[in-house]
């Protein structure tokens, strides 16, 4: 599988494994196109999950990670990708449905956006919040002040 | 008014329930200054939660109806965020272990487990032996008392009071065998990387043992009260049906899945801890309605009795801890573990930049995920069937807002 | 002894005649205090027997086995704060909780605990309960309307159309069983509640097993219905708490909402009445007519001073029970002083029994009539309250569509069937 | 049958002082307020309990005519059955718009003239009184009121009533008339 998709897309995928799990390393463009494959040519029928990780040191600073398991071969692959800040990708909801609320985690967390999702907002976080705290530059006991002082009525805004 | 002035102009935003925007196009969700007409209309908005007695902790639900029938929903979850991911990036994998009980509090054993072992996966080091069947018994023992919470919950929102207390009874003693082994009830906090902190307690055997015994006749007659039970199938049967198509292509795991017709259990699948040792069975039902649900978990549970029993008679000697440094620093990298939770798939991504402190964790949680097939479930049904159905999900908040 | 006391003692008088008034006006004290007090009991009953089908104790804390715990949520009910929402139609929402209450309350009106122990003898007596108990319906939608709120509106919507419903099925059983009541020689029939048993003791059945299975299928449709009418178990979609949090209730607070629970309860033991009164023979004893010797009499009149005895002795076994903790000790003596009143009830009642056997105190004899018959109407009633409970620990929650099917597709059709044969069993026959 | 009540009108009517004038006052005033609060109520909800009041006002002055099974009917169907579903509609409308609308049309002119001679009509029937109605012993007893209905309706010992066949007339029409709602309500599908 690996091979046949190298040598469609050449150097802008790169197959690892590690500790016994594979994943695919793939250059932002071919994203759509790599997902819907896996999911009609290669049944990863099961979207188990999609996250980031945040990197500021790098220049794209984030990986975008979706995880995939495929019922008829009982295997998992993640597929990664790396972006930069406030570069959006494509949607996978069109794919699996259940992207609909994992987009909106990443977004609600990394502020990632995801082109044609459907109803891109916030999820766990109210929807008046600034900041996005899974990045890295965001500190554990920070807090949208404005929003708690308005919304909480709590002075301090702790 | 049931919607508060404060949080309605943001909450309820146009347009979209559930899947997407297609299917609700051209009828806005918008929020309507509720006078003493607001069935003036034809659609009536409702507001379910977040202090509900039937959501079973802060979800919110936003019904749309007609009349008393379900035109959509949008459920607005993270009442009980708490940043647990956050949090993981700011303790070392040892501190972080407890929290992870926090999730789903109904299931803290499991959630340990997956820890655990998703951090052993990392480090390259494995349980010891004995270790691996402690984890099972006190897994599987949490298993029942999940679903026994779930039953007893799920059957007072149709109605039934009395099935709750008779699970809690007997959940009781399943809490007591986890107090003798680890002094905590219900964020266990049991294992620790590398195996299990506690040796058994003298008599830990006989007490499971007694369990069991004592527990097979009290699923009966939780089957007794509600299986045949005219009213009970009237409520459950072909209400919130989902198919198996449907349940995979929303992510659905665990029960729910299964009651779907899908033969799909991690356990099977993908086995971890030593579940390949143990002959069990996975049941699954056939319409993916209510009551197969309810089925499919009382046969896990009784399956999980058959675990526990194999396990506890070939429970062998040995240490209990492996081989872990006193300080965990995993190797640079990544790894996606995840473990059949009472209620799904439960998943844990760590990145590892070779710290004592995880990069990144990622938890794949099985409410959140299952929670979004709310919307699919409950679409033509009534008000009361939401209720329904939103207990048959298995829901735990603190795990869905994590 | 003044003449009034004396008429009423002469069981031969009717009730609603003349020189019965002061007696009715009594009557109504009675029952108005009584029925209070019932729900009261009820409503510790109620709380203990669910905990033990649950397997829990209940109230165990205020009074010794909770005993005094009524009173204590009698108290904390009428001193809480009464909020009315800013939204609601202030004049609606006030006087809702009362229209309940009336209704259920004056219903008793016309329920016969004895061929003279009632308020009134109306000839058109089940009519009247009828109608009046279709009021109760009102404060219940009106309640929800005022309240201005979805939940409570929902509720008022669900519970106005599970009534009408439920009454129409409801009325067809007991037009069943009035048909019995002309199964005799002149041919009439009697919309009496007291003409209707006295016509079960003339044909000497109870109605229930009348025509078999006709009575009995009658009977069951009433006894569903009923359930359905007062919003109880299975069929308490109303006030669902699961899903509406507290239906047409969900705004009240403090005594208005403890009006609409007592009034709930009235009209619980008020319908129980009417099926015991239909079709279970009202006051009679069991087996009047097989049984008629005097010492028959006689021993079936020891039943009200013995079960008070028996009462008190499960009183006194409790206080034995006790521990013995000095904790323990006011309760103890508590629960003793309450065994000790429940046998004295007892032993007085068995007074009074054996003085009316002995035949030359007429006035004993005609005491003792009465707590006999009003003894049977009560233990028969009682035994529907206890299956209320028993209905709502069992059974889970019908929903709203299913319980119109279940009205309107098999009751309505079940009772109009039984409704025909029985007519026509009735020509048969005569 | 109760001996006691069924041996005579009078011995009823001089035993219970029912039908005094302060109940007929206090019942009729009842009614009267309890119309007028229905047509001046903006609040459709007020206007219904107001009619509900009116009703039972008139259920009692059925009762002082010794007529119970017309006051039980009364109240069964008015205003336990009909006002009920009167109050279910009026829930499902919008009362907010409805109580700003003006309340009263331009049909007043006519309510009016309507009103007066209803007045006329009234007062006629009092000034005449005595010659128009026949002072006569109330024909039905009360402890038999039901059955003496039942005989008009449907016929007694074999013949038939004098009302049979109005009144199954009437049922049928009835009948169609709930078969026409049924239709027109149904939904195609």
């Amino acid at each position: 599988m690996v091979e046949k998709y190298k040598s469609r897309y050449g150097s802008g995928l790169d197959a690892q494994t590690y500790l016994g799990q594979n994943y695919l390393q793939v250059d932002r463009s071919l994203i759509p196109d790599i997902l819907r494959r896996l999911r009609e040519e290669e049944q990863f029928d099961y979207c188990v999950d999609i996250t980031a990780v945040h990197y500021p040191k790098r220049e794209k600073q984030f990986d975008v990670v979706w995880i995939l398991y495929s019922f008829p071969r009982n295997e998992r692959v993640r597929v990664k990708t790396q972006i930069a800040d406030g570069a959006s990708i494509e949607s996978s909801v069109s794919i699996w449905p259940t992207s609909n609320w994992l987009e909106r985690e990443v977004y609600d967390m990394f502020g990632i956006c995801f082109d044609g999702h459907p109803d891109l907002k916030r999820i766990l976080l109210p929807d008046g919040w600034k900041g996005f705290p899974l990045r890295k530059d965001y500190g554990i006991l920070q807090q949208d002040q404005e929003w708690v002082q308005i919304n909480l009525g709590i002075e301090s805004g702790q | 008014m049931s919607i508060p002035e404060k949080e309605g102009t943001s909450d309820l935003s146009p347009g979209t329930l559930g899947l997407g925007r297609a299917s609700f196009e051209g009828s806005n969700l918008e929020r309507e200054t509720p006078g003493k007409a607001y069935l003036d209309s034809n659609e009536l908005i409702i507001n379910m939660g977040p202090q509900h007695p039937a959501t079973h902790g802060v979800l919110r639900v936003i019904l749309k109806l007609d009349g008393e029938k379900v035109l959509g929903t949008e459920c607005v979850i993270g009442y009980l965020h708490r940043g647990v991911e956050k949090i993981a990036e700011n303790r070392t994998y040892t501190m972080f272990n407890p929290y992870v009980d926090r999730m789903d509090y109904c299931a803290a054993v499991s959630n340990g487990l997956g820890y655990c072992e998703a951090v052993e996966k990392l480090m390259n080091v494995e349980a010891p032996p004995r270790a691996q069947y402690i984890r099972v018994i006190l897994t599987e023992l949490n298993r029942i008392a999940s679903h026994q919470l779930w039953l007893g919950t799920h059957a007072l929102d149709i109605g039934a009071m009395t099935p709750l207390f008779y699970t809690f009874r007997d959940r009781e003693e399943i809490l007591k065998i986890f107090e003798r082994y680890c002094g905590a009830r219900l964020t266990t906090h049991a294992f620790r990387i590398g195996g299990c902190q506690y040796e058994t307690y003298a008599g830990f055997e006989k007490d499971v043992k007694n369990f069991l015994t004592f527990v097979a006749p009290k699923i009966d007659e939780y089957e007794t009260l509600l299986t045949t039970n005219r009213i009970w199938l009237e409520r459950t049967k072909n209400v919130g049906v989902i198919s198996a198509a449907d349940a995979i292509a929303l992510g659905v795991t665990g029960p729910v899945l299964r009651a779907s017709g899908v033969q799909w259990d991690l356990r099977k699948a993908q086995p971890y801890a030593n579940y390949s040792r143990f002959d069990f069975e996975i049941p699954i039902g056939t319409n993916g309605d209510t009551y197969d649900r309810y089925l499919v978990r009382m046969m896990e549970m009784r399956q999980s009795l058959r675990i526990i029993e194999q396990a506890v008679d070939a429970i062998p000697e040995g240490p209990i801890m492996g081989k872990v440094p006193k300080v965990i620093k995993p190797p640079v990298g990544e790894i996606y573990h995840s473990i059949e939770a009472p209620k799904g798939e439960l998943g844990y991504f760590i990145v590892s930049d070779g710290s004592t402190q995880p990069y990144r964790l990622r938890v794949r949680p099985p409410s959140f995920v299952n929670l979004q097939a709310l919307d699919v479930m409950v679409r033509g049904l009534l008000v009361a069937d939401v209720v329904a159905v939103i207990g048959t999900i298995d829901i735990v908040l603190g795990e869905v807002d994590r | 002894m003044p003449n009034f006391i004396m008429s009423y003692l002469g069981s031969t008088l009717t009730p609603g005649q003349a020189g019965n008034q002061f007696w009715a006006l009594m009557y109504v004290l009675i029952i108005f205090a009584g029925v209070s007090v019932a729900v009261m009991c009820m409503n510790w009953i109620e709380r203990k027997a669910l905990a033990h089908f649950q397997i829990r104790l209940g109230p165990m804390r205020v009074g010794p086995h909770g005993l005094l715990q009524p009173f204590a949520d009698a108290l904390k009910l009428m001193l809480k704060e009464d909020i009315i929402p800013a939204e609601a139609d202030q004049f609606v929402f006030w006087v809702a909780p009362l229209i309940g209450l009336l209704a259920a309350f004056t219903v008793y009106t016309v329920i016969p605990f004895g061929p003279s122990q009632a308020v009134s003898d109306m000839n058109i007596g089940i009519l009247f309960m009828l109608g009046v108990s279709s009021l109760g319906v009102l404060g219940i939608v009106v309640a929800g309307w005022a309240s201005n709120s979805h939940y409570p509106l929902i509720g008022a919507l669900r519970s106005s159309a599970q009534m009408v419903s439920y009454e129409v099925a409801m009325g067809l059983a007991i037009v069943s069983a009035i048909m019995m009541t002309s199964m005799n020689a002149s041919g009439t029939g009697t919309l009496s509640m007291i003409e209707i048993v006295r016509a079960q003791q003339h044909q000497g059945i109870w109605f229930i097993f009348k025509f078999f299975p006709l009575g009995f299928i009658a009977f069951g449709i009433f006894a569903v219905a009923m359930v359905a009418e007062t919003n109880r178990a299975p069929f308490d979609l109303a006030e669902a708490e699961s899903e509406l949090t507290a239906g047409f209730h969900t705004e009240y607070s403090g005594l208005r909402w403890s009006l609409f629970m007592l009034a709930e309860y009235a009209a619980m033991i008020a319908v129980s009445s009417i099926a015991v009164t239909l079709w279970l023979g009202g006051w009679l004893r069991p087996f009047p007519n097989l049984l008629h010797a005097p010492a028959w009499d006689f021993l079936f009149s020891l039943f009200p001073g013995l079960t008070f005895l028996a009462l008190g002795a499960i009183a006194v076994v409790g206080t034995a029970r006790m521990p013995s903790h000095s904790f323990f000790k006011i309760q103890r003596i508590g629960l003793g002083i309450f065994a000790a009143l429940l046998g004295s009830i007892g032993l007085l009642l068995l007074l009074i029994a054996v003085a009316g056997n002995s035949a030359n105190l007429a006035v004993a004899a005609r005491f003792s009539e009465g707590i006999t018959y009003v003894y049977w109407f009560m233990l028969k009633v009682a035994i529907f309250m206890y299956l209320f409970i028993w209905y709502r620990a069992t059974w889970p929650r019908y929903r709203f569509d299913q319980l119109m099917r279940v009205g309107w597709k098999v009751l309505l059709p079940i009772s109009l069937g039984v409704l025909i044969l029985t007519a026509i069993v009735g020509v048969v026959v005569s | 049958m109760n001996p006691a009540l069924s041996s005579g009108l009078d011995s009823a009517v001089n035993a219970l002082p029912v039908a005094t004038s302060f109940f007929f006052y206090t019942l009729s005033g009842l009614a009267v307020v309890g119309g007028l609060l229905v047509i001046t109520r903006r609040n459709a909800v007020h206007s219904a309990l107001a009619l509900i009041v009116t009703l039972l006002a008139v259920a009692g002055l059925y009762l002082m005519l010794y007529a119970p099974f017309v006051a039980g009917v009364q109240i069964i169907v008015y205003a336990g059955g009909i006002m009920v579903l009167f109050l279910f509609v009026i829930m499902l409308v919008n009362i907010e718009r409805s109580s700003k609308e003006r309340q009263f049309n331009r049909m007043w002119p006519a309510g009016l003239v309507a009103a007066v001679l209803l007045l006329a009509l009234f007062m006629g029937a009092f000034g005449k009184g005595r010659a128009l109605f026949v002072d006569r012993r109330i024909p039905l007893p009360e402890s038999s009121n039901t059955q003496q209905i039942a005989a008009m309706l449907y016929g007694d010992a074999g013949r038939m009533g004098q009302y049979t066949f109005a009144f199954e007339i009437a049922s049928l029409l009835l009948l169609v008339a709930i078969l026409g709602a049924v239709i027109m309500t149904k939904k195609k599908t």
